[in-house]
């Protein structure tokens, strides 16, 4: 990329990387917990919601602080998966993946959980009279409908993984090609006297990012609208 | 009644909480003092903003030159408060005895260097450059892990997760760290103390003064700073 | 055999059905009839497994699907009741033609039912729509795919709630024989929702009138279109007997199809039916007219002799006269006719029966194959 | 008076109608009859502005809703068209009371329009379910609600986009006369799409029979019922023809009403209706019969004679004759009966009519109401 | 409150005075946004989107230091605002409520697009056909069907401006009883030794608070729904 210094681009593909991998993996997690939360009664769903919540409402350091406890080389999990498979989540772009996942699960959630509720249910049940286990009427019907607020929840979590400071370097620091992210490289202009115009840049770039990433996901949203065919004119 | 704004680099907290008390008692209820912590860079552009601030405490040498050039800052009136030594730390249960010794990239094996992040913190500059003056920088390279402040360096340290190199004043207060080796400084790490410009208020000046006095160089000490003219030890 | 005895409240609603349709191996269709809200769709949500009875106990074909005292209910997805919605539940984001196919996983092959892709599609006009999608259908064509779905879905019953509601009249019979064709060829039994007396009548082996979310009556369409004490239920407009008669003979030149029943010979308009068939005839009292002497030179074809036997006795401008002709015959005149002709009890007239005004309808089972319980208790 | 030319594209389908209906001041019912699929819904809602033609012009009562080449394009609000719709869409948030009232905001006040909230909760048997929300009603109670809904917010004209299809036949009959009686009385003129003959013929005054998406024809009732090359369009099943007939006279006593037409009198069941009322009277061929000779002692009160004048030449065991009685008449025979009364071209008969085969529907307007256009471009 | 200290019954009042201002105002405004996005087509719409969604992708300490540029005393807008109306944003709680709701905005708008975008136009054009305008189609029947949307993303906008950090403490520093919010009175804590105890208390007490706003929705939501009737069983 010629129009990026060395800096800005390694930030810039670390950043990509690191919120693919977040997003790709709470992804399917996400939607068990939406499924979970909308369609399912059981006991300590609360809980379980308040759990997914905690990101949300914690200060990142304090998350950031918390994943250090449960996946750092002395963690609980975290001493436990070094010792038997040798996988350290603590200074390492997996760990800044797993803060950026940990942070954007909430927003995920609630963007599944909304399209999900909005999924007639008529349709499941007119499903499941033509024979179709719970499973397939999840795959065949349940996910489709769901589409356009996966997408949503997922491009949202992506933007906040991108954006992602507070609980990445409390949890991995800032290692320069491992885990310094753009929001990462962007605070520490910030701090910088004379950093001013670096930092504008790397906001521009973040912006851009986000951006290209939200009309990738209209178009799609668009496409899906599309093959459903549209309604009256509103 | 008037009320002091002392905006204060986060690291000197321990040393001047209790201080704004003691200046309230001494000022017997014409005015108080109130601190305001945070990151040096955000306090130094927030007093470019126009933040009420009245004094202006850090130890970052950079952000004090920016604010004195841009005249935020009297600077024929700063002085130095007291001063700070760098120190390499361990988990107490690390029996290790490691130096800072040309063999210490090869004694930290996968294990990482944890520093403050020169762009961000004092701390980091003035530890980046002890080790450069050690010929370590290069060496470390790749084993280096930057916190954005130094309480989040000793928080990690304190988990076990790697060895650090951190304040004296806070390596003391740490009860999970024992001190290795003391980290030979090329520069005193000096807090100056400046008053704002344009806003020296008499109980602004009042506050300047009680802040360099006896009672307040015992608090200094008390929170493991050491005298600006004193010898760090080693 | 459907066996049903639910009880289920909704609010101020409470549904309280208990009614058993015989029906030995062979299908036949049951038509729950009943005004708008007397909880036809109610019932039949709770046959398919959509809502679950407070108490009760369903059977059909020997299946028990629900029995609260014995823990049983399975799942829709196990029921295997293809069921066509009041309204329609297409998938929005399939097209026509993978709506269709979504039920024919259950076989796993593509042609195995009783019903093909290609007869479906053929017989529902929806060849120039396989790939569109629903949201893009008129009202009609919507109805279509639905029924299409569900018969594809290769059920072991058919509920089908008003399908045939959206549709107009010349769509409604090209697919009226087709369901008649089903229930007598492949022997999936249909539990059909209606409120078209004409499709009753057509479809009709057991009649299950609903009103207010109980059983009123059960039984045949013969039996239950006859009594008079159903006529705010049956309405009267449409009322009318219905006679079980054989095929005897054809004149195919002379256009004429001539069957056998209990007042001798009637003559309809030809239709090719196998000799000795059984099938239902139905004459609607406002077709039927009365004659104190035989008429001559006259289109009508069937005249037939008989008695007087009851005088309705509802108010307004016409009266339904009972004739006895060999079995029950409605006609409806007007007072001024009635008291023209002298009309009463016991005295003799000829019926004259328009030959277009019959319905034809296989009977195909034997006779008792209801058993009627539960009515308006 | 509705005019519209209007062209509009869907994908395959193509909409292009054109067509006016001629009113003085007074409402009068139009209807859309067409299979499903014939653009019925569609054309429906280029006249509520809820889509917009690609060109044309709609002109409703003087107003110009739109005109793609002056540039005019009403939205719907201020169209004042009440639209039922098809498939309901009752406000699922809002009580079913609160449904009702929703467009009565429109004058600003509780009572004003031509129907009161009272009335129309008695006429559509909503009382019982004012407090409930839409989710919990039945399919029929669910499109009462919206009938109500679009009759109380006073539109200048009414879209009824097949409003009855899922209401049972009672409640049917109950609705009916409550349409009519809003044509007659209010002056809202109406445009009512319906597949059922039924309705057209008791509620039209002029009909649009559409055919995949073109008007096939436009005219009054009377007219393209008795048009044999309509037949595929109008069906034949219930094929016939309609006659304006005026009130003559009543016997109250004796339960008839007396009725001139060009073929004489008409005797009908008695109906309250002033003396001098012009109405319609259909006669449905297959319940007219033909008789050589005119029958004694007969329940049928109205026998005409008349002469032959063409035989259909449709194939099956029945046929259509063409019989002018002073007017044109239908009547539907089997093929045998024509044999053995040697029906032909020219030959005297005589018409039985069955008086309670009449539907009553009232004119109220002069002759020429329509001018017919665009008929099968 | 008998429980907790006055420091942090100050802490907490102050959040909740911030977050609840932050979503009341940015209620409207949200939903104005989202009906942009959703209904209007107009040039420079996914400008619109970005901007948007600009705080989710930048660090919050980026947004934080944007809006001290632009409503700073000596910045661009705020200059003009404090010149003409004597308002001021930097460094007092307002300024606190303007930080937490540019965070929280785009949850907020994300959320009620996903609902808005699920109410059948069929229905609002219905309700046209009853000589409704538009606005009154907004206010009787989209708002009320996006009701639960727009109550997610209150909620959720709530939470997120009670847990605000990094822009807050950039924008308007860390002024006790001004500025000092839960999550900045939680830092202020770590940044001290020996204050994990306390900063442990904040963060459960940031927690409850969060997941009582959290119950609350879902239980008003359930409400809504329940009044809505159920549809068949699924
Ligand atoms: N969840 C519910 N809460 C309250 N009442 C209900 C509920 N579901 C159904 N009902 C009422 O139960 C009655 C029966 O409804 P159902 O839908 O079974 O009628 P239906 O016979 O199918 O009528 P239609 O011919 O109009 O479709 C109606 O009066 C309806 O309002
Ligand atoms: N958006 C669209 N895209 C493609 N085809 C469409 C679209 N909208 C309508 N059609 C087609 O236009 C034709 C007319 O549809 P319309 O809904 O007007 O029929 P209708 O006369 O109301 O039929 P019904 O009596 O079944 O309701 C149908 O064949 C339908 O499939
Ligand atoms: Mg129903
Ligand atoms: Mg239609």
């Amino acid at each position: 990329m010629p129009f990026l210094t060395p800096l800005e681009t390694e930030a810039l593909l670390l950043s990509l990387r690191v919120a693919l991998v977040s997003v790709v993996f709470a992804l399917p997690v996400g939607l068990l917990v939406a499924w979970l939360l909308v369609r399912v009664r059981f006991p300590g769903k609360s809980v379980l919601d308040a759990v997914v919540h905690l990101p949300l409402v914690l200060p990142p350091v304090a998350v950031g602080y918390l994943l250090l406890i449960a996946l750092g080389r002395n963690g609980i999990i975290g001493g436990w998966l070094y010792d038997s498979f040798g996988i350290s989540f603590a200074f390492t772009w997996k760990g800044a993946a797993v803060a950026a996942a940990v942070m954007a699960f909430p927003l995920m959630v609630r963007s599944m959980r909304l399209s999900l509720e909005a999924v007639d249910p008529g349709l499941e049940a007119a499903a499941r009279t033509l024979g179709a286990t719970r499973r397939r009427v999840f795959l065949t019907v349940t996910l489709p409908l769901m589409a356009p607020g996966i997408l949503a929840g997922g491009v949202l979590a992506f933007a906040r993984a991108l954006g992602e400071f507070g609980a990445t370097i409390t949890f991995v620091s800032n290692i320069p090609g491992e885990t310094r992210t753009l929001p990462i490289a962007l605070y520490t202009l910030t701090q910088t006297p004379g950093g001013e115009a670096a930092a504008a840049r790397l906001a521009i770039l973040a912006a851009l990012l986000a951006f290209a990433a939200l009309i990738g996901s209209e178009w799609l949203a668009r496409r899906v609208k599309a093959t459903r065919g549209a309604a009256a004119r509103a | 009644h008037e009320r002091v704004l002392i905006f204060a680099a986060a690291s000197t907290a321990p040393a001047i909480e209790p201080l704004t008390r003691g200046f309230a008692k001494a000022e017997g209820g014409k005015a108080d003092a109130q601190a305001v912590f945070a990151a040096s860079g955000t306090l130094a552009r927030q007093i470019a903003n126009g933040a009420p601030a009245d004094l202006f405490l850090s130890a970052d040498k950079r952000w004090i030159e920016t604010l004195a050039k841009s005249g935020h800052i009297d600077r024929t009136r700063m002085a130095a408060l007291m001063r700070n030594c760098l120190v390499l730390v361990l988990p107490n249960d690390d029996r290790r005895r490691l130096t800072l010794s040309a063999t210490l990239p090869k004694e930290l094996g996968d294990g990482r260097l944890l520093l403050a992040d020169p762009a961000l913190a004092p701390l980091g500059a003035y530890s980046k450059a002890a080790l450069q003056s050690l010929h370590l920088w290069e060496p470390l390279q790749g084993r280096l892990a930057f916190q954005p402040n130094a309480r989040a360096v000793l928080a990690l340290a304190a988990r076990g997760e790697a060895l650090a190199i951190v304040y004296r004043s806070g390596a003391n207060k740490s009860p999970g760290l024992r001190i290795a080796a003391p980290v030979p400084e090329t520069a005193p790490i000096l807090y100056f103390l400046a008053p704002v410009a344009g806003r020296d208020r008499p109980a602004a000046q009042r506050l300047l003064a009680y802040l360099k006095s006896d009672a307040a160089r015992t608090a200094y000490r008390r929170a493991g700073f050491i005298a600006v003219d004193a010898p760090c030890p080693s | 055999m459907i066996e049903v005895d639910v009880r289920r409240r909704h609010g101020a609603f409470a549904l309280d059905a208990r009614f058993t349709t015989d029906t030995q191996d062979q299908g036949g269709v049951t038509v729950l009839f009943g005004r708008s809200g007397a909880g036809k769709t109610s019932l039949v949500n709770l046959l398919a497994g959509l809502d679950r009875p407070d108490s009760g106990r369903i059977v059909i074909g020997g299946a028990v699907l629900f029995d609260s005292e014995r823990g049983i209910d399975l799942p829709p997805e196990q029921r295997r009741l293809g069921y066509v919605f009041q309204d329609g539940r297409l998938f929005p984001h399939l097209s026509v033609l993978r709506n269709l196919t979504y039920g024919m996983k259950r076989l796993g092959s593509d042609g195995d039912g009783p019903v093909t892709l290609d007869t479906a599609i053929e017989l529902l006009d929806l060849r120039a729509l396989l790939d569109r999608r629903p949201a893009t259908l008129s009202g009609g064509e919507k109805q279509r795919v639905a029924i299409g779905r569900a018969l594809l879905a290769h059920p072991r019953l058919l509920l089908m709630d008003e399908p045939l509601a959206s549709l107009d009249a010349t769509r409604k019979n090209e697919i009226l024989p087709f369901i008649e064709q089903l229930r007598d060829e492949t022997g999936i039994p249909i539990v059909y929702v209606s409120h078209a007396l004409d499709e009753v009548i057509r479809l009709a082996d057991t009649l299950v009138l609903l009103s207010e979310g109980r059983v009123a009556a059960v039984g045949g369409v013969e039996d239950l279109m006859s009594r008079l004490d159903l006529r705010p239920l049956t309405g009267r407009y449409e009322a009318g007997a219905v006679i079980a008669a054989t095929v005897r003979s054809h004149d195919a030149p002379g256009g004429l199809t001539l069957l056998d029943f209990a007042g001798g010979t009637m003559r309809v308009p030809y239709t090719e039916m196998p000799l000795g068939k059984e099938l239902r005839v139905r004459v609607r009292a406002r077709d039927v007219s009365l004659a104190l002497s035989e008429p001559a030179d006259i289109s009508i074809l069937n005249v037939f002799p008989g008695t007087v036997r009851e005088i309705g006795g509802e108010p307004g401008p016409q009266v339904d006269v009972l004739i006895d002709i060999g079995c029950p015959l409605w006609a409806r005149i007007t007072r001024h006719a009635l008291e023209k002709l002298a009309i009463a009890p016991g005295k003799p007239v000829h019926a004259l029966v328009k030959a277009v005004a019959l319905d034809r309808h296989s009977l195909g089972h034997g006779a008792g194959r209801f058993r009627a319980s539960n009515e308006t208790r």
